[in-house]
């Protein structure tokens, strides 16, 4: 294998000889730069190969033919390898990327760029702490002569202020090995490291120096206003590098120096970065230019990588898995974003928009920022996953808190940010596509999927970007210029195929939840043949969602279950995302999601106890005192899903804005994962007592509070898609109230509820977007007397909202007797006031839908309208057979969940003899309840047709107005505010506590990053002043501790 | 009153004062003095209140008069405003900004008498008769009994008695 | 499943007489309130009449498919409800089709023909129909509270939800009536009866001359006479509920009459003596009196 | 014509503009029809008993009648014993109680809601008022003999008649509904043509369909 030092010596020999070169020979010149930048990643590429596949042994190169400490030494492994091969590619891409400015400005700009790169390969591969000085010098007067690469006037001061730092911290490094070397006589790391105890007590100064040095280096928060500077002014090309490979040969220092100063060391690395972590991300919130908000987020990656090396001793044979797993997440992520900024014409974030115009690129940017909200199949979730399991294992559960915080916030402005892409109005400049532009972004892209695949295969766990289903949402991403419907195909035949093949491994209960998956979704996609075109982007979003949910009720241990719940929650996203208006729902929808998730990842890695995983029915042995805040925060998580009171406050902008075959699946389906998660966990662990309170009793008041406010927000809502996304709060609630009765009837009946919620919600969606699609509005008082021109929305509407009420003989009436005999056997009463108070308010928004929109007066613009289309009709009828079905055979679906759930409650169980199904308690015939109310509806009806067979039919102003006659059907139609009265006496209940307490919560956020913003005032003195500061302060801290 | 009358009419040119009883007066304004009258009587005299706008037809002097009946709550005392109108073509100007009210009661005098009121809200909608295609009804030419034999079939034999008399018939039929 | 045929003549046959006994005991109870008012009141046959006549109108018309299906809704949901529930206890001639289900498919089988009429009234296109409809399902939403409350507390009682069952546990002497057993559920389910039986001060729903009789404005001809005969079968079926649940059933046709007859007597005494609430008067005062009832009964069973 | 009955262009959701004619496409155009009774009489006689047995007056109050028949209602005269009733809408009505002078305004109104009640139905006057005008005998703006207009089963006299006559009155209708002579509604369809220029006549901004169902 070539020897290390070559790329040194290329990189050298090449910025040398372009010395010779004349200032005319720019393309030579050009030509031998990226010929130097291709012969140092063939050198980084050819060691990363012999380590991981011949599992050599790491080289030691000695300079002068002397061993440390008598000469110079450096080292290659595996870690150098990666690390060298990422600085390297992160060098020739942007060279390439760099080649108009490279070009214009001449071989100085290109020698600068190969001393920068190759001092900071130096800095990886070297082993002699005066070697370390030294390449840290060249990188800096490097970077400085980069940084002024850029055409913006700002770089040069921001040049001039990182010159300041850059000699601060050179003085600092400097002193703390020479005191560093009167301790221990030696340069050499290793020698330090073996060397010296006193260096390892904590209150060395020496190591102190030259840890702090390299710590500044690192950006930490606060003296970290000098690298925000250059991000935001700097080329973006340079950006990229100082970002990727800075940070990554920078933090690959402070693992040397960690390692010469040991374990006692570790804390201060821990403090350093999960501060710099949080408060990074919290004053990256209100930022508004992107590349600034990039270096903030770079800033607080950094840290976070920082904070993990000071976790080593914990994550032990896992710590470059983790460490190198978020590290190359962030660098990749980082460097493609800054490429991609360079396309941008604007530097507001709302100007990125100009990428819609571009698919590939917004697959690029979704890549990105996956990547670094570490969502799977990316190496930092797999970083993460390790992480959080290693950090609960050990108890340092605040540190866990602090990063998953931190994470949430860096989510929060990254999807914003994709909001706005995906929603602002296009700026008037094009994205400037050149190919040796768009060439570092895709190899970053395939860089980040390649590591995914790497990081998957290395994470002891299955792989995720082998699961099948996940494998066949992503095949959709090579298939978009297909049109729609040939997606719609494919998807329909994928789903219900997976599920011929697989229906025979499922349990029952996990049977109800696969039907409702695997046949439900085609039954909803096939709405979506409606839709013509090529509908870029929502089938991989669907399927992603639905590959999530399948591998969710697959899923046996924690990884899986949770890898499983992170796709289906970005899935569904992309595809809330899509409606009109989404884009402030979508973002609260994820910040919750994603809050839900790490609530789980938390949840797990508490309950795992340092297990890389477990199987899920391992939670029941679970004990005190642990168990309890297990349950918590799994149950938290869960709940974020079902949208439970006080966690709900995404879900009715969110189903309600969405596309019309959209909304069925997030509610009727997307719902159930929650639901399917509450399950799981109450199966597993039970009841559990938290300081003597039974949370199953919680659950109970969280169930019946939000049944009741979910219907009570429904009935005055006028937005026919939000009102039945209210009621889905509503009828969540009720599912977790019979889930948390635990006992026998409970569970059923939230079964029962499962089946019956996806069936009437996903119909009563379907129904309401056909109108909304056909009328153009979604209020329904702008509707009104449309039953005769849609008369089979009318029909799904009908059937729909009379099973949704419960009254018989349809099917939800079985859900409320269940619901009644489950209640008897629980000892538990007041909360059943609550639950008994929000069943008849169903009524009344379930008669305002129906009225609102079908009934009353016809408006004028709505004279002509067509029923809605085929393709959205097609599955409400489906829908309405199924219903009549499982009104009057509900034991085809629940009668073997009966007898499977004997195993956890043996007792209560129901009698199913014949066509009646009786309990303990009642009994009820559902069959003959249909034949009478049917007989005796008939005949009643035949009667009065008979007797009315003469009746002359009348149109809509033929009625009796007080002797006078209407005005306009506006007029006309009571519809707005149709429960007047009742806000009247119980509009109290329906305040917005909740929304206000977030968004309080979130203005305080910003308002907090706001005002710490003050700090960065642009100027380099102060930021001096930071640097000696944070020093000072760091150094008290520490040595009082 | 008189005592209001003479500070009056020293701003303004009045006619006579009518003492009507103690608290009710009426006087006589020029056309074009009213409205600033008005705003006097409102702003300081303490006249808030617009009782009510009517008219009255002097066919024979071919005016209309135009009464506007203020009043003065704290005092108790009414005082109305006369204004004569010329009978043809008789135009007003509106003092619905005076007093919002008035916008009704000039409808109604818009629509009866066919004065008219330009810039008064809603003045040409119909108030209170509707498809009204005659001359408006309370101008004292216009002939009612003349317009109901014309429009209004009448039921034959109808007979109309004088009350005295007929009850004098039907009580002591023959007698004195 | 065998069924046994003869059920439906016996079914049909206390439909019949359970017709009759409804316009004969709403006449009557009409006539007891004129009385109080010092009137003589209609005749005892009246509502006989006025439903001849009522099927006598030669000429009707309509508003579209839903205004049929109101009525019948309306209808069904009476003759329904009537039927799910035995009449007489101990007699399998008059336990009609109690066999479909229990307790609870009658107390959600009310809402059948609620729902159905709010929908039929709602195709008339008519405001006032669309507003008495707001108004009586924001007033159903409290006034049934206190009712399920309490039917969960006699469940609980008898640990039944089984009609018959619920009736048997009663028999053997009026102190084992649940009104003397469990009486402050019966006094709960006392008041939410004021509530659905649309008399004052709970009828603003139809509010005659201020929104013309709500839901039924369009209503007339042979559409009105089956709403009529719902009037006369849907008050005794609600009532056969309450007192078999809580006045210990009727073992024979006497005792039915009489107790229904009695029950029913209770709402038009509070009626005539009290004006009228507005909807959200309603709904404080079922709040503030009845549901504590209610929720004090299911915490002392 | 008023505005809102005037034709509009609309444009709908999807665009496409199209014609709305309020009174053609809001009201039914049929106009009404000779309603035969029964085939059977013995039917046709039940139901005349009945409708006599039972008759519910439209709450339409017009002049000062309006007053006279509230008492109809109190303990003292008590018209319910009868049969009688009060209903707050035209379409369960079969009486028709013009209590005294009628403008044409109101005429407008009272026509409006003696269509919009099912057949058959009555109609009764009340006073010399609906007779000859009465004291309005020159009146510009009442009509003078409601059955130009309506199609009036009986007159009850007195201005005002008071409570005791309205009963009388009441048991008259009985007699000629019992006796099958209640047929007003047929007479209306019959001379719809000549009620309706009769009425046109008066009312001089005619802006509803020629019969409002």
């Amino acid at each position: 294998m070539v020897s290390a030092l070559y790329i040194l010596i290329a990189a050298l020999g090449a910025a040398f000889f372009l010395g010779f070169l004349k200032d005319g020979m720019r393309a030579t010149a050009y030509a031998l730069t990226l010929a130097a930048l291709v012969f140092m990643n063939f050198i980084s590429a050819g060691w990363v190969w012999v380590f991981v596949v011949d599992g050599a042994a790491p080289v030691e190169i000695l300079t002068s033919g002397f061993p440390p400490p008598f000469a110079i030494n450096l080292r290659m492994g595996l870690t150098e390898a990666a690390l060298t091969l990422l600085v390297n590619l992160s060098g020739l891409l942007s060279a390439l990327y760099l080649k108009d400015v490279l070009l214009a400005l001449g071989r100085r700009s290109m020698a600068v760029l190969l001393i920068a790169v190759m001092a900071l390969c130096g800095i990886i591969l070297t082993r002699d702490i005066f070697n370390l000085f030294v390449f840290f010098e060249l990188a800096a007067i490097a970077t400085a002569g980069l940084i002024l690469l850029s055409e913006d006037k700002r770089a040069l001061s921001a040049g001039f202020k990182y010159m300041i730092v850059a000699q601060a911290i050179s003085v600092l490094l400097l002193i703390g090995i020479i005191f560093s070397y009167h301790a221990t006589g030696t340069l050499n790391i290793d020698g330090m490291a073996e060397a010296s105890t006193e260096l390892k007590t904590g209150a060395s100064i020496a190591f102190f120096l030259m840890f702090i040095a390299v710590v500044a280096e690192l950006k930490p928060f606060p003296a970290n206003g000098w690298a925000l500077d250059i991000y935001e002014s700097a080329h973006p090309a340079f950006s990229a590098i100082f970002s990727a490979a800075s940070g990554a040969a920078f933090l690959f220092a402070a693992d040397k120096l960690l390692h010469i100063g040991g374990a006692a060391w570790f804390p201060l690395a821990t403090g350093i970065g999960i501060v710099t972590f949080v408060a990074a991300n919290l004053l990256a919130l209100p930022q508004t230019n992107d590349r600034r908000l990039l270096g903030y987020s770079s800033i607080a990656q950094t840290g976070l990588v920082l904070a993990v090396l000071g976790q080593q001793d914990i994550l032990g044979d896992r710590y470059l898995f983790v460490a190198g797993g978020l590290l190359f997440a962030h660098s990749i992520a980082k460097a493609g974003l800054y490429w991609l900024s360079g396309l941008i014409a604007g530097r507001e974030l709302p100007d990125w928009a100009a990428l819609r115009s571009r698919p590939l690129l917004i697959f690029a940017f979704v890549t990105f920022i996956a990547m670094l909200s570490g969502l799977p199949p990316f190496p930092g979730f797999y970083a993460k996953w390790e992480l959080a399991r290693l950090l609960a294992g050990e108890g340092r559960i605040a540190l866990l808190a602090l990063i998953l915080f931190g994470a949430l916030l860096e989510a929060g402005y990254l999807f914003r940010w994709f909001g706005y892409i995906i929603k602002r109005e296009q700026p008037a400049q094009r994205v400037a596509c050149t190919p040796h532009k768009l060439a570092p972004v895709i190899a970053a892209v395939v860089a980040g999927w390649a590591l995914g695949y790497l990081w998957g295969d290395l994470s002891g766990h299955a792989n995720l970007l082998l699961a099948v289903p996940l494998l066949f949402a992503l095949s959709f991403l090579l298939l978009e210029w297909l049109p729609a419907w040939i997606k719609n195909t494919l998807a329909i035949a994928g789903m219900v195929a997976f599920f011929v093949l697989t229906y025979a491994e499922y349990d029952p209960l996990r049977l109800i939840f696969s039907v409702i998956i695997l046949i439900g979704g085609p039954i909803i996609f096939l709405a979506s043949y409606h839709e013509h075109g090529r509908r870029i982007g929502f089938y991989p979003a669907a399927m992603l969602m639905y590959a999530g949910l399948t591998l969710l009720i697959r899923a046996n241990d924690s990884f899986g279950f949770f890898a499983a719940w992170e796709m289906l929650t970005v899935g569904s996203y992309f595809l809330i995302l899509r409606g009109k208006h989404s884009e402030p729902h979508a973002l609260s929808y994820i910040i919750f999601s994603l809050g839900g998730a790490f609530m789980i990842l938390a949840g797990f890695a508490l309950a795992a106890q340092g297990a890389p995983q477990f199987d899920l029915a391992s939670l029941s042995l679970l004990t005190q005192p642990l168990a309890p805040w297990v349950f918590i925060l799994l149950a938290l998580g869960f709940m974020t899903k079902t949208a439970a009171i006080g966690l709900h406050i995404w879900l009715p902008g969110a189903h309600g804005e969405a596309e019309t075959d959209v909304s069925p699946m997030v509610s009727g389906i997307l719902l159930k994962a929650g639901l399917f998660g509450l399950i799981v966990l109450l199966m597993t662990m039970g009841k559990q007592q938290l300081y003597g309170i039974e949370l199953t009793h919680v659950l109970l008041w969280i169930g019946a509070l939000s049944a009741l406010l979910g219907n009570l927000m429904a009935i005055f809502e006028e937005d026919a898609k939000r009102l039945l996304a209210y009621s889905s709060i509503g009828q969540m609630g009720y599912a977790v109230f019979g889930l948390a009765l635990m006992n026998h009837l409970g569970w059923l009946m939230a079964l029962m509820f499962v089946i019956n919620h996806y069936i009437y919600k996903s119909m009563l969606f379907l129904s309401a977007g056909g109108v909304a699609k056909r009328t153009g509005t979604r209020d329904m008082y702008r509707m009104g007397g449309l039953i005769t021109l849609m008369p089979l929305s009318f029909i799904a509407t009908l059937i729909g909202i009379i099973a949704v009420s419960g009254v018989p003989p349809l099917s939800g009436f079985g859900g409320r007797w269940i619901f009644y005999n489950a209640i008897l056997s629980s000892d538990v009463r007041l909360p059943m006031v609550i639950l008994f108070f929000a069943g008849p308010i169903a009524f009344l928004y379930l008669f305002r839908l129906i009225h609102t929109i079908f009934l009353g007066q016809l408006k004028d613009e709505h004279r002509k309208l067509k029923e809605a289309p085929f393709w959205i009709i097609l599955p409400q009828m489906i829908f309405v057979v199924l219903l009549l079905v499982f009104a009057v055979a509900p034991g085809l679906a629940l009668r073997r969940v009966d007898t499977y759930l004997n195993q956890f409650f043996p007792e209560g169980g129901l009698n199913w003899a014949g066509t009646t199904i009786s309990s303990n308690y009642g009994y009820w015939n559902p069959v003959a309840i249909m034949i009478t109310v049917c007989v005796i509806f008939g005949s009643l009806f035949a009667w009065l047709l008979f007797v009315n067979r003469k009746a002359q039919k009348v149109k809509q102003f033929n009625i009796v107005f007080a002797g006078e006659r209407p005005y306009r059907p506006e007029t006309t139609h009571f519809a707005w505010n149709f429960f007047a009265p009742y806000r009247k006496a119980l509009g109290f209940m329906v305040q917005p506590f909740v929304t206000r307490f977030w968004s309080g919560l979130t203005d305080l956020l910003h308002a907090a990053a706001d005002l710490s913003r003050r700090l960065y005032n642009g100027n380099g003195q102060t930021y001096a002043f930071h640097f000696i500061a944070f020093v000072v302060v760091v150094y008290f801290l520490w040595t009082g501790v | 009153m008189r005592e209001l009358y003479s500070q009056l009419k020293q701003l303004f040119p009045l006619g006579e004062l009518t003492e009507q009883r103690q608290d009710l007066a009426f006087v006589t304004v020029p056309q074009e003095h009213l409205r600033s009258l008005l705003l006097h009587l409102r702003d300081r005299e303490g006249f808030t209140h617009l009782v009510l706008l009517t008219a009255v037809d002097w066919l024979e002097d071919n005016i209309f008069q135009l009464t506007y009946l203020l009043t003065n709550r704290e005092q108790q005392r009414t005082l109305g405003l006369r204004v004569m109108l010329p009978r043809d073509a008789a135009t007003m100007q509106s003092i619905h900004d005076i007093w919002p009210t008035a916008a009704t009661y000039q409808r109604e005098l818009r629509e009866m008498f066919g004065i008219a009121f330009p810039d008064s809200p809603r003045v040409d909608e119909e108030f209170i008769l509707e498809g009204w295609i005659d001359i408006p009804p309370y101008r004292r030419d216009f002939d009612t009994l003349k317009y109901a034999e014309e429009n209004y079939s009448q039921r034959p034999g109808r007979v109309t008695h004088d009350p005295a008399e007929h009850m004098k018939q039907k009580l002591y039929p023959g007698g004195t | 499943m065998e069924f046994d045929w003869m059920k439906i003549p016996y079914a049909l046959l206390t439909l019949f007489i359970v017709v009759n006994y409804g316009f004969l005991l709403n006449a009557l109870i009409q006539k007891i309130a004129a009385r109080v008012g010092r009137r003589y009141g209609i005749p005892i046959w009246q509502n006989y009449v006025d439903l001849i006549k009522n099927y006598g109108l030669r000429s009707s018309i309509t508003h579209g498919a839903m205004f049929y299906l109101g009525p019948v809704f309306r209808l069904s949901g009476g003759v329904g409800l009537l039927l799910f529930v035995p009449a007489i206890y101990g007699s399998y001639m008059f336990s009609n089709l109690s066999f479909a289900g229990d307790l609870i498919l009658a107390l959600y089988f009310i809402f059948f023909g609620t729902l159905g009429m709010a929908l039929g009234a709602g195709e008339s296109g008519h405001p006032y129909a669309a507003i008495g409809v707001s108004r009586g399902l924001s007033q159903v939403t409290t006034s049934e509270l206190p009712l399920a409350l309490a039917v969960f507390s006699v469940a609980l009682q008898y640990q039944t939800l089984s009609v018959t069952e619920i009736v048997a546990a009663q028999q053997g002497g009026i102190l084992n009536w649940t009104l003397f057993t469990n009486p402050v559920a019966v006094a709960a389910a006392m008041l939410s009866f004021l509530g659905s039986m649309m008399r004052p001060p709970f009828d603003v729903v139809l509010a005659p001359q201020e929104i013309p009789i709500g839901p039924p404005t369009e209503y007339h001809s042979s559409y009105l006479a089956l709403m009529q005969t719902n009037r006369a079968i849907f008050p005794v079926a609600k009532i056969v509920i309450y007192m078999n649940l809580f006045f210990g059933g009727a073992s024979d046709w006497p005792t039915f009459f009489l107790k229904v007859f009695l029950i029913y007597l209770w709402s038009a005494f509070v009626g005539v003596v009290f004006p009228r609430f507005r909807v959200e008067q309603s709904i404080r005062w079922f709040l503030i009196w009845a549901v504590p009832l209610g929720i004090l009964s299911i915490l002392m069973v | 014509m008023k505005e809102e009955l005037q034709k509009r262009v609309i444009k709908g959701p999807d665009g496409v503009e199209f014609e709305v004619e309020p009174l053609r496409d809001y009201y039914c155009e049929a106009p009404p029809t000779v309603m035969p009774g029964a085939y059977i009489q013995i039917v046709e006689d039940l139901f005349n008993w009945a409708r006599a047995e039972s008759i519910w007056i439209l709450g339409f109050g017009t002049g000062c009648g309006a007053i006279e028949m509230r008492p109809l209602m109190t303990p003292r005269f008590d018209a319910y014993r009868y049969g009688v009733q009060w209903r707050p809408t035209p379409r369960q009505a079969n009486l028709l109680m013009i209590s005294g002078y009628l403008s044409t305004k109101t005429l407008k109104r009272a026509i409006r809601s003696y269509e919009q009640m099912q057949s058959p139905k009555y109609v009764v006057g009340l006073g010399s008022c609906t007779i000859n005008g009465g004291m309005y005998w020159d009146s510009y703006n009442t009509i003078k003999r409601l059955d130009d207009y309506l199609p009036v089963d009986l007159y009850i006299a007195g201005c005002m008649p008071r409570p005791e006559a309205l009963l009388a009155g009441f048991q008259d209708m009985k007699k000629l509904i019992r006796a099958g002579k209640g047929e007003g509604a047929n007479r209306y369809a019959e001379n719809f043509d000549w009620y309706k220029a009769n009425q046109k006549r008066v009312i001089h901004d005619w802006d509803m369909p020629d019969y409002s169902w």
